[in-house]
């Protein structure tokens, strides 16, 4: 199977064919057997693959399929790459889309444009698929362009809502912004390496005999950083470019579950990991990587604080996760990030999935305020969401704990720009682990405790089907045992079997897994992470359980600041005012008004315009009397003779023919 | 003026010889209308002309006088040099395409001169296509005189003369083709030599029996190209009461009469000199006493004139028919006793009768066929004789073709 | 023996006087007439050098010459009676709609 | 002056002056007549340079077909006097300028040929006929089919313009 590791892509591609041509005829089961299949199919294929891969004694895996591109020494091919960190990928993306396909064939029964949405799943798995496979930074290029796609297309799923659309192209847009920023750092990288095959890269010499550009001294390699990790940025959501994300929100639940929770927002990071070589030679753009991220975990954890609709604060809590990942990658560890990338898959899914059965149980229903005393009505959502939401607060022993920990750990190890960058980062990091705490458990119990705040009469509540339970199932014990790779270390009994998974991969450009008195810091450091997350539990509880109306006086009492949050920062409102109106004015003014009607059309309508005059001035030779035309004949008679006359060696092919 | 003499002696000669042949033509021409009239006449039971002079041999005369003093109108819009230029044209064409025929192979010694049988040598290179050339142009005469009258039925018989012309012109040459392939030249001398390759074989060895189609072809041909019956439609006096010289009247329309007999004369003597054999004896040349054949019709004939003289009791009877009689007698026997005369004498002769029996076919022909019709005319050319001719050329290329295969001749 | 330059001149005469007719007569019929004289000067000039050069080439081109004036006659012809059907005058000046 | 030459020079004077009477004549089938001349005179002008196929071709086709047809249409369109209109400007002073200036051209060109045949000319007694034949059915064969093919498509399209379209 690792010789046509090609079927693994191309099968989801073939499902999106076949039910996105023929589906529209077929009754629901039909297109669930293609989606399903192809998805859970290639889902098996990856695992034969990697099964191989293991027998093979896991050497890097890389095979040439067919050339795209060649032009000159320049080549592009349909490369596929198999190692380590791609297996992780691979069985991620195919086992949790599966899964997610599975619980929408339930969520979706109901909806509209059914084949639509399966068709245009399983396309997003194709792309996701050639991300992730892929081995040089074009086709990767490919498959991100194309989850993009995918994503602006179900983000727009409900196109007749102008919310949904807008949401759609906000999304598509933005990424635009980062997508430049990455094309800009691939150009740099060609510049610099003349090949854009990872491969090549990494283990190029030009690369061996590069300088470290220390802080400070930034090169070409630090460019080329930053521009990648601005792409990267788009597509996972870090600030500033995090905006489309919460928007991204209007799509069904589902997607937010794949694209916006567990897959494709964590592009970014693995672009970054995979790239980690070249980040390990530019320190200045690890540093910035790392402060982006933190900020952003921060940041998005404060607003997620303070909003009611249940999907957004989930959207936000993503937002402020992946800048967790991103802090592991700035601060060097990449196993960690993408550690905590996996287990953010499993609980991410599941709160979203559960999310989407709640709203399923009632009705359609988003705004947390109009829930509560759900716990009893539909018990194992109940249960599942909240393993879900002890995950990703982080108390052991949930997958949460193990990947944030290590992520914390080596944040407060991290050497680079000084001691200080370190605490701070681990500061900011530990009080987003709070904030984490409080506001998911807000919604815990705003959405299943307290007194039901929901027309009993309008709102029928009831437990969703079993296609729906059973992926929420398999995702709960997923993100139960997830993290227990990681276990052995901590308590030492043994190493930590994620990182040395990984190692092959990462082990040039980080630090190995931590030992002697690191254990003793990591041990404390997880107690203090317990506490705080208990601590975010306990304020959570005393606002929201105990005295009900707390929340809304303190929301009185320091009104600035909610009102700030409830706006989120008025982020959107800046950018609309700085950004999008002077675009607006120079694409109407300037590129519409001034280039394409005066230039463009100009030159075009001119053209015709000069053509006409030309024909009315020649017309008059086409006199239909043929006398005038007779002239004419005569005129060309003569040109003819003058040039044989004329000509140098004119009288020569008379002579000729007369020989 | 005896220098004057032997320095010009070639232009003298000839032109003395065009003075004789324009005699000798005009003079038969008359007698043609004569034998003509005589002819249909008795085809249809009649007597034909028979008052002036005995058996009306002095109609033709008659005739002459009053072309010649008939009054000559010009009619009123006619294209004055048009109109004048068209009959001399016809007539000068006819007597030209006579002028090109060889009436013998070999030359009279006169003067310490050769002098032919004919206006140009027998062996012009490229005679029958000269005559061609001038059979062509013949055209011109009647189409012009039928443009330039001014009147609507010349311009009708203009326009079908000139139709006709150009579409039988066509298979009369297709049809010679034959004849050329054969003879390998476009020589006339050459041509009729070619028939006498095998002398013991006489009549056997002419053009016609290999070339029997062809000469259908070519006859009819020809006897449309001189507007004759049954292809008379340019002067179908019937329908267009004369055609295209309705407005010729007196000496113009003469000319326009000799012009037609004339080129009678010519296709004549062209199918005798193409298909049969041209001055060559229908004999094998092993039967020489077939040479007193003159003399053997000259004799007799004459002694028959002279009996027939005395039955009149005018002057004319009885002096000059008689003598006319003795002289034939005499003539035939100076012959018997001067052999080599009598052997220059057989070509012409042979020659000449052909000729007379042509002449007697057209006749013949006008007594008894009727006219066709327009579209009857133009598909017979185009769609019968055109193909018959072209089949004829292929036929012959091939047989000569097998033949250079199998028997290596030529 | 006549030199060749006499009927290469001659011929070139001709030629200027076919295009002149070419140009300045009126009547279709005649400018096309005017045609067939060009060529026949074009003719004069191939037997003159054929002659000269003592090569048959410029006489077998004659023929060809004159194959292609008989086609162009028939067909020419045939197009001038239908315009004179269709407009009534052979006078090229008057038939300047490029239309039946 | 020999007399060839005389002949020469007879013959080219009928041809120019047919020639200049095309051009003077008013009525077609008068300028049809003085083209005839010329042709004929230029026949003569072949016998004399030893072409006598030539020559009499030149008299049939030319003379005897093409010329006829000539003279056909003319009866048949009945055409007049040509009308003396001059509604082309072109085909003016600047026509008749042109059409001198051609005449130079063509002129100078074939003089500047002329004189590298007078020093190449031999003049040889061609066995014309015979020699011309085996060209056109040895070296030339397939340009003499090609003109068979062009004989025929002209007689189709001939025969379809003349044809009254059924109405």
């Amino acid at each position: 199977m690792l010789e046509y590791l090609w079927i693994v892509p191309l099968l989801p591609l073939l499902g999106a064919a076949v039910n996105g041509l023929f589906g529209a005829k077929w009754p629901n089961k039909i297109v669930n057997g293609v989606a399903i299949g192809s998805t859970g199919l290639s889902f098996l294929c990856a695992l034969k693959a990697v099964r191989e891969f293991f027998e093979s004694g896991q050497v890097l895996f890389h095979k040439e399929f067919l050339t795209w591109i060649a032009a000159g020494d320049f080549r592009v091919g349909f490369d596929l790459l198999m190692d380590q960190l791609t297996v992780v990928m691979v069985l991620v993306v195919t086992g949790v889309g599966w899964l997610i396909h599975i619980y929408a064939t339930g969520y979706m029964a109901q909806e509209g444009g059914y084949y639509r949405f399966f068709s245009y799943l399983n396309l997003f798995m194709f792309f996701m698929l050639i991300l992730v496979l892929a081995a040089n930074y074009v086709l990767l290029f490919v498959g991100w362009e194309g989850v993009g796609l995918s994503s602006y297309l179900l983000i727009g799923f409900y196109f007749l809502r102008k919310s949904a659309s807008d949401a759609g192209k906000k999304a598509f847009i933005v990424n635009r912004i980062g997508d430049f920023g990455f094309m800009l750092g691939m150009f740099l990288l060609f510049r610099a390496f003349h090949t854009l095959d990872f491969q090549a890269i990494f283990t190029s010499s030009t690369l061996e005999g590069w300088p470290v550009e220390l802080s400070g001294h930034p090169g070409t390699l630090t460019f080329a950083c930053l521009l990648i990790f601005t792409g990267a940025c788009g597509k996972s959501a870090q600030l500033p470019l995090y905006v489309w994300l919460p928007d991204a929100m209007e799509g069904p639940t589902p997607v937010s579950a794949l694209i916006h929770a567990a897959t494709m927002v964590t592009a970014g990071v693995y672009v970054v990991a995979r790239s980690h070589i070249l980040f390990a030679h530019a320190p200045t753009a690890m540093l910035v990587v790392a402060i982006v991220g933190c900020a952003t975990a921060f940041f998005a954890a404060t607003i997620g604080l303070v909003q009611t609709d249940i999907k957004k604060v989930l959207a936000y809590s993503t937002v402020s996760q992946l800048g967790y990942m991103f802090l592991a990658c700035g601060v060097g560890a990449f196993s960690a990030g993408i550690f905590h990338l996996m287990t953010h898959a499993f609980f991410k899914a599941l709160l979203f999935l559960a999310a989407g059965s709640v709203i399923h149980a009632v009705g359609g229903e988003q705004d947390m305020n109009r829930m509560g005393g759900l716990s009893k009505k539909i018990r194992w959502t109940y249960l599942t969401m909240l393993t879900a939401t002890l995950a990703i607060a982080g108390f052991p022993p949930f997958a949460g704990f193990f990947s944030k920990d290590s992520i914390l750990l080596s944040a407060f190890q991290n050497e680079n720009g000084g001691r200080s960058a370190g605490y701070a980062l681990y500061g900011f990091g530990l009080a987003t682990a709070l904030l984490t705490s409080f506001y998911m458990f807000r919604l815990i119990f705003l959405t299943f405790h307290g007194k039901q705040r929901y027309d009993e009469h309008k709102v029928h509540v009831h437990e969703s089907p079993r296609t729906m339970l059973v992926p929420l199932m398999i995702l709960a014990v997923l993100s139960i045992i997830g993290g227990w790779l990681a276990a052995p270390a901590m308590l030492g009994t043994g190493p930590d079997y994620f990182t040395k998974f990984l190692q092959p991969v990462f082990g040039g450009s980080e630090a190995a897994g931590p030992e002697g008195e690191v254990r003793a810091l990591e041990l404390t450091l997880a107690g203090i992470a317990v506490i705080t997350a208990l601590i975010g539990i306990m304020v959570a509880f005393w606002l929201y359980l105990k005295g009900p109306g707390k929340a809304d006086s303190l929301a009185k009492s320091m009104r600035g600041v909610y009102t700030a949050l409830l706006n989120k920062y008025y982020v959107d409102e800046f950018y609309a005012a700085m950004i999008v109106k002077p675009l607006l004015w120079i694409s109407t003014n300037v590129l519409w008004k001034a280039a394409d009607v005066a230039g463009i059309d100009g030159a075009v309508n001119g053209i015709a315009a000069g053509t006409t005059a030309i024909g009315d001035g020649v017309r008059h030779t086409q006199s239909g009397n043929t006398r005038s035309y007779a002239v004419w004949v005569v005129v060309g008679a003569l040109v003819v003779m003058a040039v044989i006359f004329f000509w140098p060696f004119g009288g020569k092919p008379v002579l000729g023919m007369l020989r | 003026m005896n220098s004057f003499l032997s320095t010009n002696a070639e232009l003298i000669i000839t032109l003395v010889k065009i003075a004789l042949l324009l005699f000798i033509v005009l003079t038969v021409n008359a007698y043609l209308t004569w034998f003509e009239r005589k002819v249909v006449a008795h085809i249809q039971s009649r007597w034909g002309p028979h008052r002036v002079g005995p058996h009306g041999l002095l109609q033709p005369l008659a005739d002459g006088l009053k072309f010649l003093f008939k009054e000559d109108p010009t009619p009123a819009g006619v294209d004055k040099f048009v109109y004048y230029l068209a009959p001399l044209l016809a007539l000068a064409l006819a007597l030209t395409s006579i002028a090109l025929i060889p009436f013998g192979p070999d030359p009279i010694r006169l003067f310490g001169r050769d002098i032919y049988l004919g206006i140009t040598p027998p062996d012009l290179n490229i005679g029958i296509l000269a005559l061609f050339a001038v059979t062509a142009l013949g055209v011109y005469g009647v189409a012009l005189a039928g443009w330039s009258s001014n009147s609507k039925y010349p311009l009708l018989g203009g326009l079908r003369s000139s139709a006709q012309m150009i579409s039988y012109e066509l298979a009369l040459t297709m049809s010679v083709v034959g004849v050329l392939l054969l003879a390998g030249s476009f020589n006339l001398k050459k041509i009729i030599e070619a028939q006498a390759h095998r002398p013991e074989w006489g009549l056997f060895g002419w053009n016609v029996w290999p070339q029997i189609l062809g000469f259908f072809c070519f006859f009819i041909a020809a006897v449309a190209e001189t507007n004759r019956v049954p292809f008379d439609l340019p002067e179908a006096e019937s329908e267009l009461v004369a055609g295209f010289h309705t407005e010729y009247s007196s000496f113009k329309f003469a000319m326009f009469f000799i012009a037609e007999y004339t080129s009678m004369i010519t296709v004549s003597c062209l199918c005798s000199i193409l298909f049969f054999g041209g001055w060559l004896s229908p004999f094998p040349a092993s039967w020489t006493y077939a040479h007193y054949l003159p003399s053997a019709i000259l004799i007799p004939f004459g002694l028959w004139v002279i009996w027939d003289g005395f039955r009149y009791e005018t002057l004319f009877g009885r002096i000059i028919l008689p003598g006319v009689g003795t002289v034939l007698t005499t003539l035939g026997a100076l012959l018997v006793l001067l052999p080599d005369v009598n052997g220059f004498i057989q070509a012409p002769f042979w020659l000449l009768s052909k000729i007379f029996v042509f002449l007697f076919v057209y006749v013949w022909m006008r007594g008894t066929l009727p006219r066709f019709r327009y579209d009857q005319l133009m598909a017979f050319g185009w769609k019968l004789l055109l193909p018959l001719s072209i089949m004829n050329v292929i036929l012959t290329s091939f047989a000569i073709l097998a033949k250079m295969q199998w028997w290596g001749a030529k | 023996m006549v030199p060749t330059n006499y009927y290469v001149i001659l011929s070139t005469i001709l030629f200027g006087l076919g295009v002149f007719a070419f140009i300045f007569k009126r009547n279709i019929i005649t400018i096309f007439m005017s045609i067939e004289l060009m060529l026949n000067a074009v003719n004069l000039a191939f037997v003159a050098f054929s002659q000269a050069l003592g090569r048959l080439d410029g006489q077998v081109f004659v023929l060809f010459v004159i194959v292609v004036a008989a086609a162009e006659a028939a067909v020419g012809l045939g197009i001038i009676i239908l315009i004179a059907r269709s407009r009534q005058t052979l006078n090229v000046e008057r038939v300047n709609l490029l239309k039946l | 002056m020999t007399a060839q030459l005389a002949v020469f020079f007879v013959l080219a004077a009928l041809a120019v002056i047919g020639a200049v009477s095309l051009i003077l004549q008013k009525h077609p089938i008068h300028s049809a007549l003085s083209l005839i001349v010329v042709m004929i005179a230029l026949a003569g002008l072949y016998l004399l340079l030893g072409a006598e196929f030539v020559a009499a071709v030149q008299i049939i086709v030319y003379g005897g077909a093409i010329m006829v047809l000539f003279v056909f249409v003319i009866m048949l369109l009945n055409a007049g006097i040509e009308e003396h209109t001059s509604i082309s400007k072109m085909a003016g002073a600047p026509g008749l300028l042109l059409v001198v200036a051609l005449a130079g051209f063509v002129a100078a060109t074939i003089a500047r040929s002329t004189e590298s045949i007078q020093a190449t000319s031999q003049t040889g007694e061609l066995a014309s006929t015979l020699g011309i034949s085996n060209m056109l059915f040895k070296d030339f064969v397939y340009p003499f089919e090609l003109t068979s093919f062009l004989i025929l498509v002209a007689v189709l399209g001939a025969t379809v313009l003349a044809q009254r379209e059924k109405s």
